[in-house]
């Protein structure tokens, strides 16, 4: 299965250049340049959850976490259940500190150009933000070995526990960042959300999250679940089973990951995020909803609901380097998937007998992606007129940073094509 | 206060990890009220070169540059912003050493359609195309790190002096309170296997860890999760090239007693898995070979 | 490379100052030329040479790098010589990841009376390097 | 910016013939830190050595480099010479222009441009070079001897009388060596065990000499002025002191093997006397050849000893002694007679090896002197002695010549000739090769008295007929071919070194040369020591020779130990390794590859190097992964300067 990550994303790499008459850019990536998976190949099982990890750091914790459950399904292996604990509170904090980044902190390179939406001039908040930031990385290096990029995570558990002071400071941080996510969502349903109100950018499209086996919305992993724009299950299954669905996506809406995707596709479990997000039906109706702007709402409301399941977590946490590994089995393929801030995140890996990397694929259908990447293209292709090699190269890296699973390819052979409204191709590049 | 210091961040293709980095010090915030910050972009595209020569030359008093530098576009850029730039900080491995994306310098042809051939097209480490002030190592660099590059470059009144690396001089063995237990290499250990016991020295045990070849100053906070280092900080000062170095450790430690032990002693050196990968993980484009050949064999 | 079309190939040689190199000097004192691309340096031991040393010597020039010591058990050191050659060993695993040839490496273990063996040993490395051609690594420093 | 000097010697015409030194100098002088360039005849001269001295105080230099020969020929003469003008003596390197450059490329180009890299070379280890100063060293005053011949006695007795403490390790159960197996020694024929006992009950007696007999070095350690030794006393079995010799015990026993002191001609039982004269005087119970001590399966002797002196619980002992130096004087054997297959040797019983014959002819040996034939007895009447049995054959046995047989083979014939007056000595020779002090004349009084037919040609063939021996040979002086039937054959067989040699130089970290003997430091200049300080070597076990030689090596051997044993102080070369403690970390990896404990980690956690046990052998260096510790004036830094040097890039 090549890496076909960019097919997901209907529309990608479609740029109108309204400027120029009508014109359109169309911008593929040929099959050969999966960089990731040669990149991958004859590396060791035990670094695969250190490669991907660094490879897109802004969510280094669910990249970590879907390493090492695909890497424990190539050894057949389910981890004990104090390991599988940890795991679930590092989620939980992962997903908190990435939703933290959306909200407050500008992103290098502005996801999808709404950075920072509850900017610094909440003045209550931006202080608390700065903290939050700090206690969920605390959080993380508690529960995950180290800040920013967790260490614990390895094929068949963890390699090491935490202690109970340990354990006592990741409730306290907890139930500190429980408050924060309240009152952030209070302030934002004050001014936010009548912001959200006004939007009218509506976009139809299926959604995918991952659910709990009651099919309550879970933040890390589960069954991966599909519904139609009007909310009705289109599929629902083991990773490995939906998908060859995603990689053979032939419906004619899009398919949408994320906040906006995961409100559509079920409840929340927690209590108070749940009253929240009602609250939130209340005043833009749904679910369904395809309203782009309510996805931001949903990103505060998740702060709570992953506070609130972190709490929970925590109480199933013991303490101890006993007892966090399972013995490995015999390794060959293994396919799973988690719950990231952006989106559902599936790796899929095969092992040969000694444990070394034969193909890796990561895919990101971050539908929140597109966005971004075509403004960018519409930038660099709009700006000058005839398009040079400066250009093709300025469009690599406008992929690369936004399809960070490219950034070891050493080269990105590209091929754009210039065509007028008609569609007759008027330019086109290729580079090998 | 005299008018603030100039500060600009650049983040080139990286992963976003030196970002948050950055973003989790607890003085970043003091850092932002002591310093104008001109300008935190990312390479794609929201900084035009044309925006940065606008800035008159050695304008920035610092400069963070965090993020790999491959292809001409990078290069270019880098030079520029080196011109605007009064003094320069390498941030994070792939600033400094070429990191994670080293490796791709190495790939064997088959693995990759077009090996690349431009120069440009290879990963460098930036000291190799401007020159560089200060280096701050680690991927992502450890909060330990940051705090003291922040301290000595923000709070002290006196500029560090150019070269420095704001990381230990000494190997990360000096902040690991593991025990020895001296045993010869008899056999590689793979982590995935069974895991280490958390208080013996991992080498001592026959893992691969690159402790003893990598700069400290994180507090071997690896170690301390029970998971060897990796080499992330680059070598240490006595070292120019980190994966040969830390082999030629791992050899000399192989021995067995008795005479023409050589065939079982190689076999351990062949257990030794995916070399380049293991031993040159973050340093690949600055080792002393630099990248992958064509040498007709 | 000399401007004249044929390849000569620049070798350094890292020869151990008990063994190899008093055969290379008994080469001289008993009048045997061998190619002069070989320029010698003393070392106390081959277990005396680094990473860096082989590596940096590729990136400066060097077509071929000729390690001369003692044959196993003859170490003056005990071991020092069993101990360069599995650094060798793994080094050469490095070279042909980076697509550099590892016969570009020879060790010898040549005894201090063997100053025949020695002459051999350099014209036989000189040849072998002539025909790999020049190292490509020097082009990428 | 540093203030170097270089000197390029011509070395008469052995340099100047291939290498411009003129060019290499006038270039040198160009080069980044050299004040001053100069060539020379003849470096090495009291002249060329006086032109070091005034440069170094003229230009004030603070290194030197000489381009000459090799730096294992005069780079003390040149380093003596520096210090000398002021200037610390590890500031000086040689440059290898004679032996690596003129000496083996004939285009003076091509050897003029290298010999000017390797002078650059040395500058740039010149020019990271610090001062050093020599480690002053306590060291012990015994000294250890292995080998009880004739040159490990002698050795023993001149250090024991320089009042020196000796330990004399002998793995036989007696001192004596081969010499005590000789009937007379020529050319004065003085019976071998009357000058040879005295000297052993001399070294027995002496109070300065602790002998080890039926005892092995089994581990060396440390270094010159500070050996560790390890050896194992094997069990004899018999308490020496109570031992009266009366035999009784051998009597009894019921296990017969063969005798070695008898070279095989005769039997001895399990327990035995090695010969009349051994020392120390004691049967010995050898435990190979016994039916069984652990657990006892016989016990006769120990049941007819009357003074009980037989001890089956005695157990192997292993000590370890503290010596100042060692003297290796492990003597030789003879080259094993089976490998001559065209001469039947080890296969027909008539056909005998020299020692052989020395023991047949002996008053006391196996035969009572009267010659008898070993396969049926009858007396021999007629005999072919066999000269370079295995020597000067570098085609398929030994290469070198063993140089005493030509004189003993003469010898054998008198003593021949002598006992069957009517007998007929034949002896096949090549060359006579008689070079010791009135050995010529010996030799020639017996060739030139006409009773002893000397033949010049090389034996090609004996057959065994049963009743007769017969001898295919060729008379070169007459051309005829010669089939000669005698009684008995006598192969002067080459000598070899003896069992153990091989294993016994690794144990002490010295080399054999490519025929097993113990390789000298120089063949020339310094014979009785090795390239290990402190080691020294003297006999046979360093080549064959005769006893006058041996006797005189094993003096100048010891005259070599007692110059260590009696210093004060011993000097130890400062190039030892050196821990950098702004980059150790304390990871140990050093101090667990080093072969010689020279370097442990501290509770600091840095690394320590003790100098004195540190030889400088630069593994710690290569296996730091840090680079913290490294050779003194063999940093890596300046050897990264001289790989780029020596390739010619140009500075």
């Amino acid at each position: 299965m090549e890496n076909r990550v960019l097919d997901l994303i209907p529309g990608f790499g479609e740029v109108v250049l309204r400027k120029k008459a009508g014109l359109t850019a169309r911008v593929s990536v040929s099959k050969g340049a999966a960089g990731f998976s040669s990149f991958m190949r004859g590396r060791l099982a035990e670094d695969v959850a250190l490669y991907v990890q660094r490879i897109d750091a802004h969510c280094a914790v669910p990249q970590h976490l879907a390493a090492v459950s695909a890497l424990d399904r190539c050894y057949h292996v389910a981890p004990p259940k104090k390991a599988i604990a940890m795991r679930r509170a590092l989620a939980y904090a992962g997903f908190y500190f990435h939703h933290l980044e959306e909200l407050f902190l500008s992103r290098a390179g502005g996801s999808d150009g709404t950075s920072g939406l509850i900017s610094t001039d909440e003045s209550i908040l931006v202080g608390d933000a700065f903290s939050a930031v700090t206690l969920s990385q605390e959080l993380i290096t508690l529960l995950g070995g180290r800040e920013i990029t967790p260490e614990r995570g390895i094929p068949g558990g963890l390699s090491s526990g935490i202690s109970d002071e340990g354990i006592d400071q990741a409730k306290r941080d907890a139930s500190q960042l429980l408050s924060f996510a309240l009152r952030a969502e209070e302030a934002f349903r004050a001014s936010g959300a009548a912001w959200v109100k006004v939007q009218d950018l509506t976009v139809p499209a299926y959604s995918l999250a991952t659910v709990e086996k009651d099919s309550a919305v879970s933040l890390y992993d589960g069954d991966l679940c599909i519904v139609d724009e009007r909310g009705k299950e289109w599929a629902k299954g083991e990773a490995i089973d939906i998908l060859p669905k995603l990689l053979s996506w032939k419906e004619d809406l899009p398919l949408r990951v994320g906040p906006l995707a995961r409100l559509n596709v079920g409840k929340i479990s927690t209590s108070q995020a749940r009253s929240l997000q009602e609250k939130m039906f209340d005043t833009l109706g749904g679910p369904p909803l395809h309203l782009v702007a309510a996805g931001h709402w949903q990103t505060v409301i998740e702060l709570v609901q992953a506070s609130e399941l972190l709490a929970q977590a925590l109480s199933e946490v013991e303490s101890g380097n006993s007892g966090i590994t399972s013995p490995l089995g015999k390794p060959d393929e293994g396919i799973a998937a988690i719950e990231g801030g952006n989106g559902t995140t599936v790796h899929r890996y095969v092992l040969d007998e000694q444990g070394i990397v034969q193909e890796a694929q990561v895919f990101l259908p971050r539908q929140v992606q597109a966005g971004s990447i075509n403004v960018a293209l519409a930038s660099v292709i709009g700006s000058n007129d005839e398009v040079s090699e400066t250009t093709i190269e300025r469009i690599a890296d406008v992929i690369r940073a936004n399809r960070p699973a490219f950034v070891p390819t050493a080269v990105l052979p590209l091929r754009v094509t210039l065509r007028d409204e008609v569609g007759k191709v008027s330019q086109e590049w290729r580079r090998p | 206060m005299p008018n603030k210091k100039t500060l600009a961040i650049y983040a080139a293709g990286g992963c976003g990890g030196c970002g948050q980095s950055l973003l989790l010090s607890p003085n970043l915030v003091l850092l932002l009220d002591r310093v104008d910050l001109l300008f935190w972009a990312s390479s794609t595209s929201d900084l035009t070169d044309e925006e940065i020569s606008a800035y008159d030359d050695r304008g920035i008093d610092l400069l963070i540059y965090a993020g790999t530098v491959r292809g001409n576009e990078n290069i270019a850029t880098a030079r520029l912003l080196r011109a605007k730039a009064k003094r320069v900080v390498a941030y994070g491995a792939c600033a400094h050493l070429g990191g994670l994306c080293g490796l791709a310098n190495v790939y064997s042809g088959a693995q990759l359609r077009a090996l690349p051939s431009a120069d440009g097209e290879f990963v460098q480490p930036l000291s190799s195309v401007i020159d560089v002030d200060y280096i701050l190592p680690g991927c992502p660099p450890p909060q330990a790190m940051v705090t003291r590059m922040m301290e000595e470059l923000f709070i002290a009144d006196v500029m560090p002096e150019q070269g420095t690396v704001f990381a230990s001089n000494k190997a990360v063995c000096a902040q690991c309170d593991r025990k020895h237990v001296p045993n010869p290499l008899s056999s590689v250990r793979r982590f995935h296997t069974a895991p280490p016991d958390p208080e013996i020295c991992l080498i001592d045990q026959g893992y691969i860890c690159l402790g003893p070849v990598t700069r400290g100053g994180c507090d071997a906070v690896c170690l301390k999760s029970n998971r060897p280092c990796t080499g992330c900080a680059g070598p240490v000062a006595g070292v120019r090239d980190q994966g040969g170095a830390i082999l030629h450790a791992l050899a000399s430690l192989v021995s067995f007693p008795g005479t023409d032990t050589e065939k079982k002693e190689h076999q351990v050196l062949d257990s030794i898995p995916d070399v380049i990968g293991t031993t040159y993980k973050y340093s690949a484009a600055s080792s002393i070979l630099k990248r992958r050949v064509n040498d007709g064999k | 490379m000399s401007d004249n079309t044929v390849f000569e190939p620049k070798i350094i040689a890292f020869l151990c100052k008990w063994t190899t190199y008093a055969a290379a000097d008994l080469c001289g004192v008993s009048r045997m030329p061998y190619p002069s691309n070989i320029s010698i340096i003393s070392v106390n031991c081959t277990g005396e040479v680094t990473a860096d040393m082989i590596l940096s010597s590729l990136a400066k020039g060097a077509d071929g790098i000729l390690i001369g010591g003692c044959r196993p058990g003859h170490c003056r050191y005990e071991d020092g010589n069993l101990k360069g050659s599995n650094r060798v060993y793994l080094l050469k695993r490095v070279l042909k990841e980076f697509g550099v040839n590892p016969d570009r490496i020879r060790e010898v273990g040549i005894a201090g009376a063997q100053g025949l063996i020695f002459q051999q040993a350099v014209e036989k490395f000189t040849a072998d390097i002539r025909a790999f051609g020049p190292c490509p690594v020097m082009s990428n420093a | 910016m540093s203030r170097i000097g270089v000197f390029v010697c011509h070395c008469g015409m052995n340099i100047e013939e291939t290498v411009d030194t003129r060019r290499v100098a006038d270039t040198l002088k160009l080069y980044p830190g050299v004040v001053h360039a100069e060539d020379y005849d003849y470096m090495c001269s009291e002249i060329g050595q006086q032109k070091i001295r005034d440069v170094i105080v003229e230009h004030n230099l603070d290194g030197v480099v000489v381009a000459s020969c090799t730096p294992a020929m005069h780079q003390e003469t040149f380093r003596n010479a520096a210090e000398e003008a002021g200037l610390n003596r590890y500031r000086l390197e040689v440059a290898n222009i004679r032996e690596q450059v003129s000496w083996v490329h004939s285009d003076r180009e091509v050897a003029t441009q290298k010999a000017i890299r390797m002078a650059r070379a040395a500058v740039e280890k010149v020019r990271g070079d610090d001062d050093l100063e020599a480690i002053a060293v306590d060291h012990e005053t015994r000294c250890l001897v292995v080998g009880g011949g004739i040159s490990g006695i002698q050795a023993a007795i001149d250090v024991a009388n320089s009042g020196h403490k000796v330990i004399l390790v002998e793995k036989d159960p007696s001192i004596g060596g081969h010499m005590a197996q000789l009937s007379v020694t020529f050319p004065t024929l003085d019976c071998a065990q009357c000058i040879l006992t005295p000297r052993m009950v001399e070294a027995s007696r002496h109070p300065n000499i602790e002998l080890l007999t039926y005892s092995e070095v089994v581990k060396v350690a440390g270094f010159m002025g500070n050996y560790e030794v390890t050896i194992r006393k094997n069990p004899t079995y018999v308490d020496a002191d109570k031992c009266n010799l009366c035999d009784k015990c051998s009597e009894v026993c019921p296990v017969g093997v063969k005798e070695e002191f008898n070279e095989g001609l005769s039997e001895r039982k399990a327990i035995y006397l090695p010969f009349e004269q051994a020392i120390p005087s004691s049967y010995v119970l050898d435990e190979n050849a016994c039916l069984g001590v652990k657990p006892i399966r016989c016990g006769l002797c120990q049941d007819v000893c009357d003074v009980g002196a037989i001890d089956y619980d005695m157990a192997p002992e292993v000590i370890t002694e503290k010596v100042g130096a060692i003297i290796v004087a492990t003597g030789y054997d003879l080259y094993d007679p089976s490998h001559l297959t065209e001469y039947g040797g080890g296969k027909y019983p008539d056909v005998v090896t020299s020692l052989q014959f020395e023991r047949m002819v002996h008053p006391s040996g196996p035969m009572k002197g009267q010659l008898r034939r070993p396969s049926d007895g009858r007396s021999v009447k007629s005999v072919a002695f066999v000269h370079c049995a295995g020597s000067r054959d570098p085609g398929r046995h030994k290469p070198y010549c063993s140089r005493i047989c030509c004189t003993y083979t003469a010898k054998h014939a008198l003593l021949f000739k002598k006992g069957v007056p009517d007998g007929v000595a034949n002896v096949f020779y090549i060359d006579i090769r008689t070079d010791g002090k009135g050995y010529e004349e010996f030799a020639q009084g017996i060739i030139s008295g006409k009773r002893v037919r000397y033949i010049r040609g090389k034996v090609a063939k004996v057959v065994d007929e049963g009743d007769h021996l017969t001898v295919w040979g060729a008379d070169t002086l007459s051309g005829k071919r010669m089939e000669i039937d005698v009684d008995l054959v006598v192969l002067a067989m080459a000598m070899v070194p003896s069992e153990g040699t091989a294993e016994l130089a690794k144990t002490l970290h010295i080399n054999v040369d490519e025929n097993g003997f113990l390789k000298e430091a120089h063949l020339k200049l310094r014979p009785v020591e090795t390239t290990t300080a402190g080691v020294f070597i003297a006999g046979t076990a360093q080549g064959p020779k005769d006893i006058p030689d041996s006797v005189a090596q094993a003096s100048a051997a010891a005259a070599k130990a007692i110059a260590i044993l009696s210093a004060d102080k011993l000097s130890h070369s400062p190039e030892v390794a050196a821990v950098d403690e702004q980059l150790c970390s304390g990871c140990g990896i050093c101090a667990s590859v080093c072969p010689y404990d020279a370097v442990k980690v501290e509770r600091s956690g840095i690394a320590v190097v003790n100098e004195i046990l540190c030889f400088g052998c630069g593994v710690c260096a290569a296996s730091c992964p840090a680079g913290a510790i490294e050779i003194k004036n063999e940093r890596h830094a300046q050897i990264e300067e001289m790989i780029g040097v020596a390739l010619g890039s140009e500075k």
